[in-house]
């Protein structure tokens, strides 16, 4: 489970969002989970629910957790792609390798079109927090 | 909101000193360097990590002759311990590919490595720095707060320059520099104290070229004999 | 839309043939090569170019001890000549202070040099690439798309494992490879062929580590004499 | 002038797009010049207006080129800035050196709130094309 390193991260940003917001309770968290992380939703939410337990800042919060499709543009050749489409076909040591350090798609993927691995992650790539709600 | 940018300080915390071994130009013994003083002070008992940031030529795990571990993972990832040295690359992740990695993705991998590795306690932190005043220079110094340099140069005047660069940016950031290492040195000569002396930082050693080195690396009895990291262990006192 | 990279092939059009010294590791003799290279082929009546892609350590201008000269301007800008040589590099802008540019401004900068700077017509284009495989070597293989590499390596374990990565991703994206050059090299052995006997790319020459060779830097005509310059001057035919 | 090589970069662009649209006629192209480059917004038209003059596809082409503000982001501290701030104080030699290479920003210029010069060109490098119109 190194997903509740980032779903502490989560909770650390969120406690001081809301002490330079001054929020006596924070209310509301949106999360994306970008899909080259391969982060379970359902996980990501049980570990996040465990962590805020621990705050009474936070412990009442509602939890949104969306998914954000991965899309990667090629440099070379300007194609776009999602990463679902590669995904299928990578072994499960490499997708387990881009679960930890994303960026690791550059050397177990290529653009499906031209073949280069000089593309730029555009979206999806990991945790991001949206927007995070409270009252004053 | 990028989260992992707020738990890198937590993830830091229980380390007493963050040492990053830098100069700004490859092949001048960073790799080496980071590497012995790693190994020397956790002789010395004390807790050890070494970081190696180097993701295009990670070289730490060949000097050490490390293979086959793979990090635990437990609330974040946990650095397997070789010679008991906590260690973290990238290699458990790229294996020996070729890692085509622009600067933005070198970013990224660094704050995720800082974000999800559980170090515990530690008396220091090591970090091998690859070439380059980019990415993973500024990102060591915006993110681990407390980090000092360790700068390694040789006679070369190729090398002295870039050196003098990474020193005049690390004089102006106020980042702690520990101190100059002179390596390969072939011939005796006060060139390079000269050319530093306006940094005015300490000059610790003068580590001559010693050509069996080479042959040590990837063997730990081999390489603690030799002359480069009995040069590493005298001057440990001057750093620790 | 970026105007910039719609004009860079014209920009390229009237150079023969482009040619990136690398190796991905730092201080194995690229910016050396590349500098000897671009003086031998000079020398022998080829029109030639010089480009120095190392921005945080450019080394070509104080290899061939260049001074006082800028571009001029005129549609775009005209790299000023040294020894017959067509020279570009960053320090007409950066002087030498450090540059802390991370991958994206290195990647904008490359851009931007490429764009603007008028060569005219080149029998060569000699480019001396930084280490790393990261924004200059992707950029270079982008946006030159003509270019080949010419691969420097030492026997070091170190290096030998950085230079398969760029071997291997070379080969992957097709990019021609002329050849490599063993440098530094310490003892005869044939360990350097045959660790890179897989990728069955010419072995151009070994050159020994050469202690005096720094002493030569700055001055072209010490230069001229060393064993490292007559080295490449046998080996241009086999890349000419 | 190394300015006219930007110019004809445009032009470039605008006649690879006209084939790609299959345009018969390009009737207009919106440019925005950052400001970090420092051009002259009258001397870039009139190098374009020399340039286009050479290709019947663009020559009655409505030219709109716009100034673009500088603005620059600390990675280290957030600040946001304009790089008229800082630009005042530059020697000459210096903003020339930004002309030709904004990138150099890096070396000649500081964060006015932390004095790190790692920050984010956010906006106003250089020149950009916005949209080109045309006719089919
Ligand atoms: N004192 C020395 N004598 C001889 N060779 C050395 C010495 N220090 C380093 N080397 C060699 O130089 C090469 C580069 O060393 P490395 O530590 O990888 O440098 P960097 O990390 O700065 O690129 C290696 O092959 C190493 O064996
Ligand atoms: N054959 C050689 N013998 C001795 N020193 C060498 C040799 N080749 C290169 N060097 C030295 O190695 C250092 C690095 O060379 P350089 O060309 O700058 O490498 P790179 O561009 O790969 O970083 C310089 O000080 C240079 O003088
Ligand atoms: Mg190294
Ligand atoms: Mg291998
Ligand atoms: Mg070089
Ligand atoms: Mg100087
Ligand atoms: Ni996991
Ligand atoms: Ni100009
Ligand atoms: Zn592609
Ligand atoms: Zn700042």
């Amino acid at each position: 489970m190194h997903e509740w390193a980032l779903a502490e991260a989560v909770v650390s940003t969120a406690i001081k969002v809301s002490k330079k917001e001054k929020f006596k309770k924070i209310t509301k968290i949106k999360i994306k989970i970008g899909e080259l992380q391969q982060i379970d939703i359902d996980t990501f939410e049980f570990l996040l629910k465990e962590i805020i337990g621990n705050h009474t800042l936070i412990d009442k919060a509602e939890l949104k957790i969306e998914k954000e499709e991965g899309v990667l543009k090629c440099n070379v050749c300007a194609h776009k792609w999602n990463f679902k489409e590669v995904i299928e076909k990578l072994s499960e040591e490499y997708s387990e390798a881009i679960h930890f350090i994303p960026e690791v798609a550059h050397i177990y993927t290529r653009c499906p079109k031209c073949g280069s691995p000089d593309f730029k992650i555009v979206e999806g790539r990991g945790v991001l927090i949206e927007t995070i709600e409270g009252i004053r | 909101m990028d989260p992992r940018l707020n738990i890198i300080d937590k993830r830091l915390e229980n380390i007493k000193r963050l040492i990053a071994v830098g100069g700004g130009k490859g092949g001048i013994g960073k790799s080496l360097t980071a590497s012995a003083l790693a190994l020397t002070l956790s002789k010395l008992g004390y807790k050890v990590g070494l970081l190696d940031l180097d993701f295009c030529s990670p070289s730490a795990h060949i000097i050490l002759g490390v293979k086959g571990i793979y990090p635990k993972e437990e609330k974040g990832i946990i650095p397997p311990e070789i010679y008991g040295i906590r260690f973290m690359s990238i290699i458990y992740y790229a294996e020996d590919n070729p890692s085509p990695l622009r600067g933005i993705d070198i970013s990224n991998a660094i704050i995720e490595l800082l974000a999800i590795t559980q170090w515990g306690e530690l008396d220091f932190l090591i970090v091998d720095m690859p070439p380059g005043i980019g990415d993973s220079i500024l990102d060591t110094i915006r993110l681990m707060k407390r980090v000092e340099f360790l700068i390694i140069t040789t006679q070369s005047k190729v090398v002295l320059e870039t050196v003098k660069k990474v020193l005049k940016i690390l004089r102006e950031l106020k980042v702690p520099i520990i101190g100059v290492i002179e390596n390969m040195r072939l011939a005796k000569s006060s060139f390079v104290k000269e050319e530093l002396k306006e940094f005015n930082v300490p000059f610790l050693s003068a580590i001559d070229f010693d050509k069996s080195l080479e042959d040590s690396l990837g063997d730990i009895n081999k390489l603690s004999k030799t002359d480069f990291v009995r040069h590493i262990e005298k001057l440990v006192d001057k750093i620790k």
